[in-house]
Parts: C-alpha cells; structure tokens; sequence
C-alpha cells in the first residue's frame, strides 16, 4: 500500500478523497491518470472505514472511475471512448472547482479564527429612546395619591337597602321629564354607591334602549350626557293621536 | 486594573448590553470595587456626554448608552414600529401602585383600585415597565410586581431616591 | 451638515443599530451624500480605534461598532452564548459555495461537494450565516440560499471586493 494511507486525512465524500489522491500522486488536476486514480480509490473505499450516511456517494464515484477507466481501454474510435473522455472532462471540471471551495473554506475559517471576538450587539437598543410616555412620574405620584385618598374604594361593601330596577326607571324617567339633558355623574352622585351606579346604568341603558333618552360619550371615561329623545317621544304622540 | 483601562472594559460592556448594566456586575465582571466603577464612568459620562452622539447615563443603580435626544429621530426611522408609549387610565393607576407599594401583588393592586387589574398589568407587562420579582410568602404564593429598569429609563430617573414621595404631592 | 455634526449622528445610528448599517442606508437617514459619509466615518474610525473600547469598523459594505478583541472575554462573561459559534471545515465549505454560487438551491450545493449538505446548511442557517431567499423556477421549486448580513461580521468582509474572486482562486 506504498505508505499512502499513513496518517489519513477525513475524507468528507468522494470528491474530496479524489482531490487528495491527484495531489498525493503529484497529479495535474486537467490530465488525471483515471487508471491510477481509480485502483487507489478502490485500495482506500476498501481498506477504511466510510461514513456510514456517505457510502452512497463513495460507491457511485468509484463505479463512475471504473466505468471511464474501462471505456478509455477501448479503441478510439468507439461512441463508449469518446463519452468515457467527455466524463473524465466533467469530473476534472468538478474537482477543479472543488479545490477552489476547499481553498476558500480554508480562507473562511482562517478570517473566522481572527474575527472570533469581535463581538457587537447585534440588535438595537433595548432602550427605546422614543418611548417618551403621556404622562410624567409625578403624574403618577398624583394618581397614586388621588387613589389612596378616594378610600372609599378600598372599604365599600355591599350592604344596605336592595336597590331595585323599577325603582331607578321610574327616578330616572321623572328626571328627565323635567330636564333635557343630565349627566351620568350628577345622578351616580345622589347615592355613590356601586350597586347603584350598576342599577343606574342598567335604566339608562333600558330607556335608551325603548328610544326615550339618546346617550352620548365624546371618549372612554369622559362624560355620558343623557338627553330626552324629544323626536321619538313627538312620534309616538303622534301615534297615539291617530289612534 | 488602572482607570484608563476599566474605562474600556466599560465601554465594551455597557455597548454589547444595550441596556443598563448595574454598577455591582460591572464590578463583578472587571474585578473593580464599585467605587472604582464609578469614578471610572463619570470619566467617561465627561468625555462621551460633550463630543459624541451617543451619552452615558446613570440609571436605576448602574450605567447605560444613551442617544441624545436631538438624535432620537434615528430610532424611529431605523425602527418605525417603535412609537410612543401611550398608556390607558387604568395602566397609569397601576403603574402607580406597584412604584409606590412595590413589591405587590395582583390581589394587593385590585383591593386598593377596587377592580381587577389583570388586563393593565399585561400591558404593562408587555412594556416592560413592570417586572415579576418573587413571589409573596402567602397562601397560593402569588407573584410580586416592581417597576422595571425600562421603567427608569423611560421616566427618565435615576434610582428610587429620585421617586417624587406621593405625600408631598398631597400636601400641595 | 458639516462633518463634525454627520459624525456625530453616524455613531448615534451605529449605536442604535448596533449591526452594519451600509453606507447608502446612512446617507439616507443623514441626508448626507455616500461620499461624505464616508469621509466622516474615517474620521471617526481613527478617533475610536485609538482610545476606545469599541471600534468602528467597515464591514459588509457598511459600517458597524464592534468590541475590540481584548474586552471579549468580559462581555463573555455577560453574554458567553456569543462565542459559542464554531465553524467546522464542512459548514466552512458549504459557505464558500454559497458565497460563490448564490443564490444556490441545496441540490446545486450537495452537486459540487459530491455528498449530502443537509447538516452543515441547517448548522449555518441557526448561527444566521446564511438566509434563504426565494425559490428556484424548477419543478419542487427549491429554496435559494445566500449569505446574511452577519456573514460578513463573522468573518469581517468590508465587500464583495474583499473575497478573493472565484478566477482569483484558482490562480494561487
């Protein structure tokens, strides 16, 4: 085995192995001596062990050296002569090329070594410098004392008279028969209880609902303005005088 | 290690980081006394703060890159999605409580608003203005929020002596 | 803008990025011309590279902060994930095929090394070295890779002018 598989190098596939072969036998990568080439590729796929997931490769290469090996016995003039030199063309070509991408991952993994640390963020800043909010911390200072403050909040419980539904229609309807227009805080301050203000809704919602008041908010949390629905109260007036 | 040398250890840090790094892991990391750290980085804040368009600040207990505010513009147009931060009503009052009964836990935050605030401290979650920070030695053990060092940052204060007390606010 | 102030708005969109943002993407946000910026980015690449612990570099037809490899080893400590990468000479090759040959579909790849690519691309596609981009017109219509921005930081390519050519290969 004239010492050529001493201190073997890992062969990642055929071509690989190939191009270590034609340089160890001091080869021209253009006029590779196919005979020569072919029996070592034999000597080695036989004699070491190949990567299991990369037999395939290794063995289609090696019928592929045989296959041009034995066409370039063949007389000149033959078709199998003449396709036997166009593939031996082709896989020159290939491993010229292989060479190249070998070399240039050598060039890689040298740049690599050297770049190793320099190290950047690689993202913006966490920080969003734009991120201004609407509102400052003294802001929330005062929110937070507005809160502290307003403890009814904290201690309310649900206690006391029941509070019923018809009762709040018929307040509400009364009210409004004497004004036009009443906002939602100033009746929820006649008895500034939850269970009230949910009734209180619950009636609103109920008249808006059979058309006598319209409700009106400009945003969440501002203001409701209730207002008598004069146009629909006129129709149904009207109705009723048909009638 | 000298002071013009800490000086880059810093810089190196505090770039790849981004973000505020706390003056006892810059210590830790270099090897320097807090101390050391400190002097090394109001050097720093001097030189960066007049000639660059980057600035070093000190925030919530440690020290981050900034950019200047007349070049906050960039943020924008490098990364249009970045808006303002708008915060809803309710998201301010619980921003609150947590800053000023921190650490606290949800039932805590819903008992002084008298509703449940699990959808503002999502957002605010979200935001990272608020962090989990342990959980609360009660029965069902439930976690405990503080405000965030994004928090800091986007408020613009230093640490929590730079907190306005909610009692003078009263007083005005 | 006069250079001094085109400077100081280049390092605050490099800081802000904290990647390569290329030339025209600067000249773009500063309203400066890829001349001009270039100029003010020398400049400041000789004022950082001496008295910093961060260097501005030109990479990837750009230009980008980076820690000066001495200060690694602290931000290591801070963040040890970013050096873990490690390129093996398969994952080195596949590269080079991608560099020379892009847009390339996997076929074309395992075509030129004779064997089958599968593990080194997928290798390359989680450390962000390469990308896939579009799909080839051919029946199974196969992904197209390329290499990535981070590419050229990992190996500290300022442009296409810096990688040999693939007649320049050969030749050596």
């Amino acid at each position: 085995m004239n010492g050529y598989f001493v201190k073997l190098p890992v062969f990642e596939g055929p071509l690989d192995l190939l191009l270590w072969l034609v340089k160890n036998n001091n080869m021209d990568i253009y006029d590779i001596e196919i005979s020569r080439i072919t029996s070592q590729f034999l000597e080695y796929i036989l004699a070491s062990p190949i990567p299991p997931d990369a037999a395939g490769e290794f063995l289609s290469m090696a019928t592929l050296l045989l296959k041009i090996k034995s066409s370039l016995m063949l007389p000149k003039e033959t078709e199998e002569y003449q396709e036997a030199v166009e593939e031996k063309t082709l896989l020159e070509d290939r491993l010229a090329e292989w060479e190249k991408i070998k070399k240039s991952g050598e060039l890689l993994l040298e740049k690599f070594r050297g770049r190793k640390f320099f190290l950047r963020r690689d993202e913006p800043f966490k920080i969003e410098v734009a991120k201004k909010p609407n509102f400052s911390v003294f802001d929330l200072a005062e929110i937070f004392a507005g809160m502290i403050k307003d403890k009814k909040n904290l201690f309310e419980t649900v206690t006391g008279p029941e509070i019923y539904l018809e009762d709040v229609l018929k307040e509400l309807s009364d009210r409004i028969k004497n004004h036009p227009h009443v906002r939602f805080s100033e009746l929820a301050a006649a008895n500034p209880r939850r269970l009230y203000i949910a009734v209180l809704l619950l009636a609103v919602l109920n008249l808006a609902l059979k058309r006598e008041i319209s409700i009106n908010q400009k945003k969440p949390f501002s203001e409701i303005i209730i207002s008598r629905n004069t146009a629909a109260r006129a129709k149904r007036q009207e109705a009723n005088h048909g009638n | 290690m000298e002071t013009e040398e800490l000086k880059k250890h810093i810089e190196a840090i505090l770039f790849i980081s981004g973000k505020t790094v706390k003056k006892r892991k810059l210590a830790e990391l270099t090897g320097a006394s807090e101390k050391q750290i400190a002097e090394a980085a109001e050097c720093l804040q001097n030189e960066w703060n007049s000639n660059h368009g980057i600035i070093l600040e000190e925030i919530g207990g440690g020290w981050q890159f900034s950019t200047k505010p007349e070049y906050a513009d960039y943020v924008l147009k490098l990364y249009p999605w970045k808006g303002n931060l708008k915060l809803s009503k309710s998201a301010a009052e619980v921003l609150s409580i947590i800053l000023y009964k921190q650490p606290v836990t949800k039932a805590e935050i819903n008992a002084i608003r008298g509703i449940d605030s699990q959808g503002p401290i999502a957002t605010l979650l979200k935001n990272s203005l608020i962090k989990t920070s342990g959980r609360k030695n009660v029965p069902g053990k439930p976690r405990l929020f503080r405000v965030s060092e994004n928090f800091y940052h986007i408020f613009g204060i230093k640490d929590e002596t730079d907190i306005p007390s909610w009692d003078e606010m009263e007083e005005e």
